[in-house]
C-alpha cells in the first residue's frame, strides 16, 4: 500500500512538474533566443517578435489539447453526421431529415427549450441569493458547504437520492418517497411524479438545479468578494436598503460573472443526459437532446450517423450564446 | 488462486472433465486473458470462483472487469481497436451488431454443432449465437453460458396455503385465481417495470411470454425479425393480454399507475408483506436475489410455471429464457482455451453449486444445483417443449432496448395497444 | 467588522436572513440527509419505510417462524415447542397472528387457540410457547407467525462495512487521487496561461479563439471517446507503449475541462485592475512574470473555484477513466470500484447510498480547504477610483 | 441638535490600536477639520462617525442619540470617501442621483440637484460617462457631487480636494464654505492635509497624532498658540523651526542658550524651577526676517533657495542637526546658494517648549 | 542623452480627442512639471511617455530613439501612478522590491534600496503590511517608494504627493528635489496640482489645457510673465484677479477704464491700433496692498475674511461680475466682513491681456 502511494505521488509530481516545466522552459528559451539586451532598436524589435510569439507559447498547450481532444472529434462528428449508421456510406442530409421528422427529436427540442428557460435562471438565482446571504452570516461557510454538497455527489448517487424523493407507492400505502409522504400527509393523493408528461420535466429540472446551484454559488461568491467594499459603504450611506444594495450595487458590478454562470449552466443543460437517463430515460415525454444522442450512440451498437446529427444540432444551439459572449468580451477589451 | 471446491473431493462434481481439460490446455503460462462481462458485485465473486479453475488449469492470468456502462464500453473499445479478449454480453442484438461490424471472431462450425448436441433445445441456442459477419455470411459467434428462465411466477406457498389458493395449471385458471383473490379482498399481482434507463423491460418479458402462449413459435421468430409486423393483430393481442393483468387497478399492487414507476427490484417485496401486498409476481429466475434477506427458497418463496392457455393446447408448454453469451473479441490461444473451458461440465457445476446459475448443458450433474428451486428451474430449461429467447434481446437494440421498452411504459401509462404497436413499428421502420 | 454590525449596516434584519438561509439550506440538505440516513439503515427497511421514520421507534408487521419438530418437548400431557420468535432482532412484540391477513389477531402475552388443541402464546419479549395436546407433525411445525413488532430505531454500519472492505477500495482510492490531482492541476495551469493570453495579450485571432473556446464547452464528451481512443491505440502501438496510461487520462481530463476552465478564468482575469498590470509592466516584468507573480496570486478565487469543480468532475467520473485508463484492477478508480460492488442488475441502494458518502468525503475536503481562498478583498488597497 | 459627541472613542485592528481614546464635542452647524500626519487615524475616526467602522470602545453620540449600533443610513450623514468609492457601473449622473432615487425624490428635484452640483464642480460634460473614463480629479469631483446632492445633518469629507487643481480647489473650497453658510445647521467634519483648507474652512481644527488628539481650537489659536511642539510643527507650512536650547535664566523673560553657542532672550515667563533644563525654542519661517544688524537670532549659510514668486524660501544649513532652518521671505529676494545670512524675529513671535514638548505659555 | 521629445503627439479615445498635438522637448536631467486643470490630459500624456497608452499620432523619442512601439519596460522609466496601483497581494517590502527582483538585483542591494526608500518615506514600520492595511497616504508613499527603488533614466510622477500631509509633503518634496540633484542625469516628469510643488521643483513648467500646451517655461517666468490669461490665472494661488477693461489710451503707458467706472494707468506699452478694444486687466492677490490714499485700484466691501495666520485673504464683492476680487495680505490684518477697503498695487505688478487672452508684453 505504501509503495503504491509513493509511486502514485511520484507519478503525480512528474505529471504536474512536466506541465509547469513546459511553460517555464519555453518562455526561457524565447527570452534567450530573442535577447532584450544590447541596442534599443534591436532589442525592441526582438521584444516585438517576442510579443508576437509569446501568446502562442501561453496558448500552445491549450490549443493543442483542444484541437486533438475536441476540435478533431467535432469535425469527425460533423462528417459522421452525413454517413449512415456504420459510418460506411454517405447519406447526405438524411440523418437531419430523419431528425426533423422524428417525434422524439421534436419532443426533445421542446423539452430542451423548457430546460434552458428554467434551469440556468433558477441556478443563478438561488446561487446568487445563497452567496449573498451566507456571505453575511456566522455560519455562512457551513451553509455554503451544505448547499455545495450535491455538486460533490456523483450522478448515480444523485439519482438514487431523487428516486427516493419521487418514489411512488399506491394510494393508502406507506410512502417511502418524501414528496408523496407529504402529499399524503396533507390529505392529497400520491402521484407518480415522473410519469406526468410535461410536468415531469420540471421534476427532473429540480434535480439539476439542486446540483448546479452549488456551482453558481461558488463562482458568484468569488465574484461578490471582489466588489470594492467602499462602493457598498457608499451605498449604505446613501441610504440604500440591503435589497437595493443587492440589486443596484452588487448585481450590476458582478454582471459579467452572472453572465458567465448563466452561459456555463446553459451549456451544461444542453449536455446533461445522466439525470434523464437514470430517472426516466426520456419516457413520459421527458426526452432531451443529449439523452437522445446518447441513446443513438450506444444503445444496441448505436447509430453513429444519427447521434452525430443530433450532436451537431446541439453544437449549433450554442451559437447564439457564443456570439453574445464574444460581443461582451469585445466590449470589455475596448481601450485595452 | 484458491479453488472453491477442492478438485477431486466432492464427487458431485465432474472432476474428470477438469483433469482432462487441464491436460489439454495446461501450457498457456504467461498469457493474459481480458474478460469483459456483465457480472458485478456478488455475481462477480461467483464468476471469479469459476475463472479461478480456468487459471489454475491453464496458467493464464485472467483480468475480469465489468461496470455499470460496460455495454457502452464494449462499443467504444471495439470501435477504437482495443477490445478485451472475451466479451460477455446478455444482449444478442448488440452482439449481432458487433459481429456485423467485424469485431467478433467466429467460433466455428464445430462449436455450433457441439452446442446443438449438448445443450437442451440446442438449435435455439445455436440460433441465438449465430449472426451475420462483416462479409454478410452467417456464422456462429457466441457461446451461451449461464441461462435464466423467464416463464416463472413467484409466490409465497404459505400465503397460498393460508388463503387456500391452488397453483393454476392453465392461463384460464390463473386469470380465475386473479379474480378470486380480488374477490377475497387481496391484490393478486406485483408488477414493476422501473429500471432506471431500462425502464419498461419487465413488460417486454410478459408480452413475449404471452406471445409464446397465444401464437406459434414460428410467428414469434418472425416477430423478432419484424417479418411479423409489430402492429400485427397477433402482437397486439399479446400486448392486450398483458394489459388484462397490468392495466387493472384492482389486479396490481398500487394500481395500474404504480406499474411503470415501481422498480422491478422492489416489486417482489410485496409478496412478503404482512399482510401480503400481493400474491404473485412474474419474473425470471434471477429475482430471488432481490427477496428480503433470509428468505428461504422453497419455504418462504417458490415459483410455478407461467401456465399456457387451455384454449391453445397445440402450443404445448413454451418456456422463455435468456442467457449470457460469450464471444471472442480479440482472438488468442487463451481465448480459445477459455471457450473450451466453458465446454467442460465443471465450468458450469462450480457456479451451479453456489447460486443463481442455470445451464442448459445436459452433461452437468443436476445434483450440484445449490437448491431444489434452482434444480426445478434447470429442469424446466432442459425439458421445455418449446424454448424461446427473450424476444427483445433478439430485436435490434433500438427496438428491443428502446422503442419496445418505451412503448410498454406508454402502454401501461394509458395508451392503447394499437397506438403503442404502431409507434414501435414506426421506430422499426425508421431503422431501415 | 463584526457580523452584527455588518448586518446592521446592510439594514436587513438578521433574523430574516438567518431564517431564509436556514430554509434554503434545509431544502438543499433534505435529499442528501435522506440518503445519509438511509445509508445507515438496513437494506430491507430501505424500501418499506420512509427514511424519516428511521428515528422514531415504529411498530411494524413482520413475519416470524416457530421452531421445527426437533425442538418438540413433552411436558406432561402437552407437547411443547418454545423459543423466541424475534431471534435476537430486538424490539417488542405488541400483537401476533397466525394468518398473514390478520397479523394482529392476538395481543402479546395472551394465548391463541388455534384449534385441534393447539395453542400459541407469544410474549412481548418474543418468547413463545406453542403447545398441542397431540404430538406435532411436520405439517404444523416450523410454522410462520406474524408479529406486530415495536422496534426502536436501528442503525447499522453494515453498508459502510461492505463498501469500505470491498475488494481493492484502498488501491482504487489511491488511483483516484493519482488521476484527480494532476487532472485538476494541469488544466488549471494550462487554462490560466491561455486565459491570461486571451485577456491581456494582443494577437491576431484572439476573438476567434475565444469564440472557439465558448463553442467547445458544449461538445459532448461521448462524441470524442471513440476517435480519441483509436488515436491512443495508434500512438501506443507506434511508440510501443501501453495506450492506457495515467498520462493519457490526465491529458484527456485536461482537454475536456479546458474550455470551461479557460472561459471561467478568462472572465475573471480580464477584470483585474488595469493599473496593477501596467505597473508591473513598468517595473520591467514580462508577460511571464506578470502572469506568475501578479495575475496568478490575484486570481486565486477563480482558480480555487475552478479547481473545486474540475476535481469533482474528475473524481466522480467513471466513463473517461474506464475508457482511457482501462478496467484493470490495479488501475481502477474509486467510482469503478464502488460500482463493482453493485449487483449485476444494480439497485443495491444500500451500497449506492453508503458509497455516495464514501466518495463524497474527498471532494468535500477539497471544497473546505479551497473555500478559504475564495477570500474577500483580494484587490483591496491596490487602486483607487471607480 | 445635530451635534456629534465622541466619548473616549477607541479602535483597534486586532492588536494594533489605531484610535486611542478620543474625546470631542462638535456642536451643530460647526465646521470641524481633522488634520494630522498620514496614518494617524483621521479616516478611521471619520469612518467611525459614519458608522462604517465598528467602534471598539467608547460612545458616539449624534444628535443626542447614542449611535454606536445605529446603521450609517440612519445617522443622517453624507460622506466623501478618500478613495472616491464611485459606483463603477453607473454614469456620473446616476452616481449622483443614486441617493436621491433611494430616497424617492421626484425626478425634477433629482435633476435639479444633480445639475446644480455638476455646475459647481464643472462636471456638466461628463454626466453620461462611466467613472472609468474619467481622470483622477474628475472622479473626485463626482464623489463630492454625490455627497453635496444629499442633504445630510452631518457632512463628512475625507480629503475631498486632494486631487483637484489649484483653481478648482479654491473654487470648490469656497463652494464648501458657502455650503456651510447656507446649511448653517449642518455639521461638517472634514479631513485634509491642506493647511489652507484647514485654516480657511474650519471653525475648529482638531490635530490628531497617532490616534489621539493633540489640540483642538480655532485655526488662529492653533497657529499662534500651539499647545505643544507637535502642533507647532504641524500647523503652518513650512513647519516651525525648532532649535534645542538650555534655559539659562528664568523670570518674566527667559534666556536660553542655543547649543551652537549664543543666547537669546525670549519674552516668555518661566518659573525658576525650570532653570538649567533642556527646552526647545521655535520660530516660524514666515516670522524670520533678514537683518544685517547684530540682533540676529541665527546666522548661517544658505543651502537652497526656492523662489515661489510671491515668497522665497531659504534653507539654512543648521549647525546642530540635519533639519535645515527655513526662512520664508516675502516677494523675490536676491540671495544665492552659499551666501551667509542673518535672520531675526520679533520677540512676540518666539515660542518656547519644555522638555516634554509642552508650550511655556506667555 | 536620455531626453524626451514629443512631436505632435495625439491621443483619442474613439471620437474623443484627449491630446491634441503636443510638441515638447525635454532635455536629459531636466525636471519638468505638467500642470493644468483636472481632465486636461496630464495623466494621459504621462502614460503615453511611459508606453502604457498607445500613441494615436505623432512621434515619441526617448534617448534619441523612437519609442512609439517600445514596451514600457524597455524605455528605462519608472512611474508613480495617480491611483497607486499597488500589488495588493504583496507586502510593502515586496511591492518595492518587485522591480528589482525582476531585474535580478542581489538580495543585499534590494534590501539596501528598499530600506533607503522606506526611510525617506517613513515607511519603516509598515514594510510587512499589505496595502489594504495602510492609510491613503501610506499607500501613496509606497507607490513613490516603489519608483524610487528603481534607477530609471526617466522618472514619471503622477500627483505623487496629493495624499500626503503638509509636513510629509514638504519632506518628500525636498527628497525628490535632492533625488533630482543626486541623479543629475535622470529626467523627471512630474504631474501635480500643487503650485508650490510645481514652483519649487520644476526646471520648467508645462501648462496644459484641454489637450494642448499653453505655455512652457521656468516657474518664475510663468509667474511673472504669463503668456496668456489662462496661464496667468492658473499659476498662483489664489488666482490672479482679472477685470474686464477697455483700452482708452495707448503708448508706453496704457490707460484702461474699468467697466465699473474709474480708470488706471498701466506701465505696459500698447500699439495704437489697440485703442478702444476690450481687454483684461490683471493683478495678483498678493500684489495688492491696503491703502487709505487715493491711488487705489479698487474700492470695495469685504465679503469674506480668511485669516491663515501667516497671511489674510480678503474677498471683495466685485462690482462687475460674480468672481470676487481677492487680496492676500501678509500677517494678520484687523479687517471685518462688511468693511470698505481700498486696494492698490505697484504698476510693475499689473498685467494686461488682449481680447483673445494674449498678454501685452511689457
Ligand atoms: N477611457 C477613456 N475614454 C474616454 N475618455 C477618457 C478615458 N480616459 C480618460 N478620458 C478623458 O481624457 C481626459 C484626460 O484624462 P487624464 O486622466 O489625462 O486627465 P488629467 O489631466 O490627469 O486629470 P486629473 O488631474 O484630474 O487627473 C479626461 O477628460 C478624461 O475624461
Ligand atoms: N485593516 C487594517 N489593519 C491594520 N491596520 C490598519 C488597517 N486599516 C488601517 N490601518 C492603520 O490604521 C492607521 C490609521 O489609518 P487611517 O486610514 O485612519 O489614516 P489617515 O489618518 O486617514 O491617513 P491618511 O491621511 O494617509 O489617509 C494607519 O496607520 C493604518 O496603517
Ligand atoms: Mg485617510
Ligand atoms: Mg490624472
Amino acid at each position: 500500500m505504501l509503495s503504491q502511494i509513493v509511486s502514485a505521488l511520484m507519478v503525480m509530481v512528474v505529471g504536474v512538474f512536466a506541465a509547469a516545466a513546459y511553460f517555464y522552459l519555453t518562455n526561457r528559451i524565447l527570452d534567450l533566443a530573442l535577447p532584450d539586451t544590447g541596442d534599443v532598436a534591436k532589442a525592441s524589435r526582438n521584444l516585438r517578435t517576442r510579443a508576437m510569439i509569446r501568446p502562442w507559447l501561453f496558448l500552445g498547450p491549450a490549443v493543442l489539447l483542444l484541437t486533438i481532444y475536441l476540435v478533431y472529434p467535432v469535425i469527425a462528428t460533423l462528417i459522421l453526421s452525413f454517413y449512415g449508421r456504420d459510418a460506411q456510406d454517405f447519406v447526405g442530409f438524411s440523418n437531419y431529415l430523419w431528425a426533423v421528422n422524428d417525434a422524439g427529436f421534436r419532443q426533445s427540442i421542446f423539452n430542451n427549450i423548457l430546460w434552458l428557460a428554467v434551469v440556468p435562471a433558477a441556478c443563478t438565482f438561488f446561487g446568487l441569493i445563497i452567496a449573498v446571504m451566507t456571505d453575511r452570516l456566522a455560519w455562512g461557510n457551513v451553509a455554503k458547504s451544505l448547499v455545495f454538497m450535491p455538486m460533490a455527489i456523483s450522478f448515480v448517487g444523485a439519482s438514487v437520492i431523487w428516486k427516493f424523493i419521487y418514489d411512488y407507492r399506491g394510494d393508502g400505502q406507506i410512502q417511502i418517497g418524501i414528496l408523496n409522504a407529504i402529499v399524503q400527509y396533507l390529505g392529497g393523493k400520491p402521484e407518480v411524479w415522473l410519469a406526468i408528461p410535461f410536468w415531469n420535466n420540471f421534476f427532473l429540472m429540480v434535480i439539476l438545479i439542486w446540483i448546479q446551484t452549488g456551482f453558481a454559488m461558488v463562482i458568484l461568491s468569488a465574484a461578490l468578494r471582489g466588489i470594492p467594499e467602499e462602493t457598498i459603504e457608499a451605498a449604505v450611506i446613501d441610504g440604500a436598503s440591503g435589497w437595493q444594495i443587492f440589486w443596484k450595487i452588487m448585481v450590476p458590478q458582478i454582471w459579467g460573472t452572472i453572465a458567465t454562470v448563466w452561459t456555463t449552466i446553459t451549456i451544461l443543460v444542453l449536455k446533461v443526459f445522466d439525470i434523464v437517463l437514470t430517472m426516466t430515460n426520456g419516457q413520459w415525454n421527458s426526452e432531451v437532446l443529449a439523452n437522445l444522442m446518447f441513446g443513438w450512440m450506444f444503445q444496441g451498437g448505436g447509430d453513429s450517423g444519427r447521434s452525430a446529427a443530433i450532436a451537431v444540432v446541439l453544437m449549433l444551439a450554442v451559437t447564439p450564446i457564443m456570439i453574445w459572449n464574444i460581443r461582451r468580451a469585445n466590449e470589455e477589451m475596448k481601450g485595452r | 488462486a484458491d479453488l472453491k471446491f477442492k478438485p477431486g473431493e466432492d464427487s458431485k462434481f465432474n472432476w474428470a472433465s477438469y483433469d482432462a481439460y487441464k491436460k489439454a490446455h495446461g501450457d498457456l503460462k504467461g498469457e493474459t486473458l481480458t474478460i469483459f462481462g456483465p457480472w458485478r458485485g456478488e455475481d462477480e465473486k461467483l464468476v471469479t470462483t469459476v475463472l479461478n479453475y480456468f487459471s489454475e488449469a491453464t496458467g493464464v492470468t485472467v483480468k475480469y472487469s465489468s461496470s455499470e456502462n460496460y455495454e457502452q464500453q464494449i462499443v467504444i473499445d471495439t470501435q477504437a481497436g482495443s477490445p478485451p479478449n472475451i466479451a460477455i454480453l446478455p444482449q444478442p442484438g448488440l452482439l449481432a451488431d458487433l459481429a456485423s461490424k467485424g469485431f467478433l471472431t467466429p467460433l466455428g462450425d464445430d462449436m455450433s454443432k457441439w452446442i446443438k448436441d449438448n445443450y437442451g433445445a440446442g438449435q435455439s441456442w445455436v440460433d441465438l449465437g449465430t449472426y451475420k459477419g462483416k462479409d454478410g455470411k452467417k456464422a456462429f459467434f457466441a457461446f451461451p453460458y449461464k441461462a435464466d428462465v423467464k416463464s416463472l411466477v413467484w409466490y409465497s406457498p404459505e400465503n397460498f396455503k393460508e388463503a387456500g389458493y391452488k397453483i393454476p395449471a392453465t392461463m384460464e385458471d390463473l386469470k380465475a385465481l386473479t379474480e378470486k383473490i380480488v374477490k377475497d379482498g387481496g391484490t393478486p399481482w406485483c408488477i414493476g417495470l422501473g429500471s432506471g434507463g431500462a425502464t419498461g423491460w419487465p413488460a417486454t418479458d410478459w408480452v413475449e411470454d404471452l406471445m409464446l402462449r397465444t401464437t406459434t413459435p414460428e410467428n414469434y421468430d418472425k416477430w423478432t425479425t419484424n417479418e411479423l409486423k409489430f402492429n400485427d393483430p397477433i402482437v397486439e393481442k399479446a400486448i392486450d393480454e398483458f394489459g388484462w393483468f397490468a392495466k387493472n387497478d384492482k389486479f396490481v399492487d398500487g394500481g395500474a399507475k404504480a406499474v411503470a414507476s415501481t422498480d422491478f427490484r422492489d416489486s417482489p417485496k410485496g409478496l412478503f408483506g404482512v399482510p401480503p401486498k400481493c400474491y404473485m409476481h412474474r419474473q425470471a429466475s434471477f429475482i430471488p436475489s432481490f427477496f428480503p434477506d433470509g428468505t428461504k427458497l422453497g419455504k418462504d418463496a417458490d415459483f410455478f410455471y407461467f401456465p399456457p392457455y387451455a384454449s391453445h393446447p397445440e402450443l404445448g408448454k413454451p418456456v422463455e429464457g435468456a442467457g449470457t453469451l460469450v464471444t471472442i473479441a480479440k482472438d488468442s490461444k487463451a481465448a480459445r482455451a477459455f471457450i473450451a473451458f466453458l465446454q467442460t461440465p465443471i465450468a458450469h457445476e462450480v457456479w451451479m453449486a453456489q447460486s443463481s446459475f442455470l445451464t442448459p448443458y445436459k452433461a452437468v450433474n443436476t445434483a450440484t444445483y445449490a437448491n431444489d428451486t434452482m434444480r426445478k428451474e434447470g429442469e424446466l430449461l432442459t425439458t421445455a417443449t418449446t424454448f424461446r429467447f427473450d424476444g427483445s434481446d433478439l430485436m435490434p437494440g433500438k427496438i428491443g432496448a428502446g422503442a419496445f421498452w418505451t412503448g410498454m411504459v406508454d402502454y401501461v401509462s394509458g395508451k392503447s395497444s394499437a397506438q403503442v404497436a404502431d409507434q414501435i413499428q414506426k421506430a422499426w421502420d425508421g431503422l431501415k | 467588522m463584526s457580523i452584527g454590525n455588518r448586518l446592521a449596516r446592510i439594514g436587513l434584519p438578521r433574523l430574516i436572513i438567518n431564517l431564509t438561509v436556514l430554509v434554503v439550506v434545509a431544502l438543499w440538505v433534505m435529499p442528501t440527509l435522506g440518503i445519509f440516513v438511509s445509508s445507515f439503515r438496513d437494506k430491507d427497511q430501505l424500501t418499506v419505510s420512509g427514511w424519516w421514520t428511521a428515528f422514531s421507534s415504529s411498530e411494524r408487521n413482520e413475519p416470524g417462524r416457530l421452531a421445527g419438530l426437533d425442538k418438540m418437548k413433552q411436558e406432561g400431557p402437552l407437547y411443547v415447542i418454545s423459543g423466541n420468535v424475534l431471534e435476537g432482532r430486538g424490539g417488542a412484540v405488541n400483537a401476533f397472528g397466525t394468518k398473514a391477513v390478520a397479523p394482529r389477531a392476538y395481543k402479546a402475552g395472551t394465548e391463541a387457540d388455534l384449534g385441534d388443541g393447539i395453542k400459541l402464546a407469544i410474549n412481548s419479549d418474543g418468547t413463545y410457547r406453542y403447545t398441542s395436546t397431540a404430538p406435532f407433525t411436520e405439517d404444523n411445525t416450523g410454522r410462520r407467525v406474524y408479529l406486530a413488532v415495536a422496534t426502536p430505531p436501528v442503525f447499522t454500519m453494515t453498508n459502510y462495512q461492505n463498501v469500505l472492505t470491498g475488494e481493492g477500495i484502498g488501491q482504487s482510492f489511491v488511483n483516484s487521487l493519482t488521476v484527480a490531482i494532476p487532472a485538476t492541476v494541469i488544466p488549471i495551469l494550462v487554462a490560466a496561461f491561455a486565459a491570461y493570453a486571451l485577456s491581456w495579450m494582443s494577437f491576431k485571432g484572439r476573438t476567434l479563439l475565444l469564440a472557439a473556446v465558448v463553442g467547445l464547452i458544449v461538445v459532448p464528451l461521448q462524441m470524442s471517446l471513440i476517435p480519441l481512443l483509436r488515436l491512443y491505440n495508434d500512438v501506443g502501438t507506434f511508440l510501443g507503449v501501453p495506450s492506457k496510461t495515467y498520462a493519457g487520462i490526465w491529458l484527456a481530463h485536461t482537454a475536456f475541462g479546458l474550455p470551461l476552465a479557460i472561459y471561467l478564468l478568462r472572465n475573471y482575469i480580464v477584470g483585474l485592475p488595469k493599473e496593477i498590470i501596467e505597473s508591473a509592466r513598468v517595473d520591467g516584468a514580462g508577460d511571464f512574470e506578470i502572469f506568475t507573480k501578479i495575475v496568478l496570486p490575484l486570481s486565486f478565487p477563480a482558480l480555487a473555484s475552478f479547481a473545486i469543480f474540475q476535481f469533482l468532475w474528475v473524481w466522480n467520473d467513471l466513463l473517461v477513466a474506464m475508457v482511457f485508463l482501462g478496467t484493470d484492477k490495479d488501475k481502477l478508480v474509486l467510482t469503478g470500484a464502488l460500482n463493482a460492488l453493485l449487483g449485476s442488475r444494480g439497485g443495491n441502494w444500500e451500497i449506492l447510498s453508503a458509497s455516495a458518502f464514501v466518495s463524497i468525503l474527498v471532494p468535500l475536503l477539497v471544497f473546505f480547504s479551497l473555500q478559504r481562498y475564495l477570500v474577500r478583498g483580494l484587490l483591496a488597497g491596490s487602486v483607487k477610483g471607480g | 441638535m445635530a451635534g456629534v459627541v465622541l466619548k473616549d472613542i477607541r479602535k483597534s485592528y486586532g492588536a494594533i490600536d489605531v484610535i486611542k481614546g478620543v474625546d470631542l464635542e462638535i456642536k451643530q452647524g460647526e465646521f470641524v477639520v481633522f488634520v494630522g500626519p498620514s496614518g494617524c487615524g483621521k479616516s478611521t475616526l471619520l469612518r467611525m462617525i459614519a458608522g462604517l467602522e465598528e467602534i471598539t470602545g467608547g460612545e458616539m453620540i449624534i444628535d443626542g442619540q447614542r449611535v454606536n449600533e445605529v446603521p450609517p443610513a440612519r445617522r443622517g450623514i453624507a460622506m466623501v470617501f478618500q478613495s472616491y468609492a464611485l459606483y463603477p457601473h453607473m454614469t456620473v449622473y446616476d452616481n449622483m442621483a443614486f441617493g436621491m432615487r433611494i430616497a424617492k425624490e421626484s425626478k425634477e428635484e433629482i435633476d435639479r440637484r444633480v445639475r446644480a452640483a455638476a455646475d459647481i464642480l464643472q462636471l456638466g460634460p461628463y454626466l453620461e460617462r462611466l467613472p472609468k473614463a474619467l481622470s483622477g480629479g474628475q472622479r473626485q469631483r463626482v464623489a463630492i457631487g454625490r455627497a453635496i446632492c444629499r442633504n445630510p445633518k452631518v457632512f463628512l469629507f475625507d480629503e475631498p480636494l486632494s486631487n483637484l487643481d489649484a483653481a478648482l480647489r479654491v473654487a470648490t473650497r469656497i463652494e464648501i464654505a458657502k455650503l456651510n453658510e447656507q446649511m448653517a445647521d449642518t455639521t461638517m467634519i472634514y479631513v485634509t492635509h491642506d493647511q489652507v483648507e484647514a485654516m480657511t474652512l474650519a471653525d475648529r481644527i482638531v490635530v490628531l497624532s497617532a490616534g489621539h488628539i493633540e489640540q483642538v481650537g480655532p485655526p488662529l489659536e492653533l497657529y499662534e498658540r500651539p499647545a505643544n511642539l507637535f502642533v507647532a510643527q504641524f500647523i503652518g507650512s513650512p513647519a516651525m523651526n525648532i532649535v534645542p536650547v538650555k534655559i539659562d535664566e528664568t523670570g518674566d523673560v527667559t534666556r536660553v542658550s542655543l547649543s551652537g553657542g549664543g543666547s537669546v532672550s525670549v519674552p516668555i515667563a518661566t518659573a525658576s524651577g525650570e532653570k538649567g533644563k533642556a527646552a526647545s525654542f521655535g520660530v516660524r519661517p514666515e516670522d524670520l526676517t533678514l537683518t544685517t544688524g547684530d540682533d540676529y537670532l541665527f546666522e548661517g549659510t544658505v543651502d537652497i533657495v526656492e523662489a515661489l514668486g510671491e515668497v522665497t524660501l531659504l534653507y539654512l544649513q543648521d549647525l546642530t542637526d540635519d533639519e535645515p532652518l527655513i526662512a520664508k521671505l516675502p516677494g523675490i529676494v536676491d540671495i544665492r546658494k552659499g551666501q551667509k545670512v542673518r535672520l531675526a524675529a520679533e520677540g512676540s513671535k518666539l515660542h518656547l517648549f519644555d522638555g516634554d514638548g509642552k508650550t511655556y505659555r506667555r
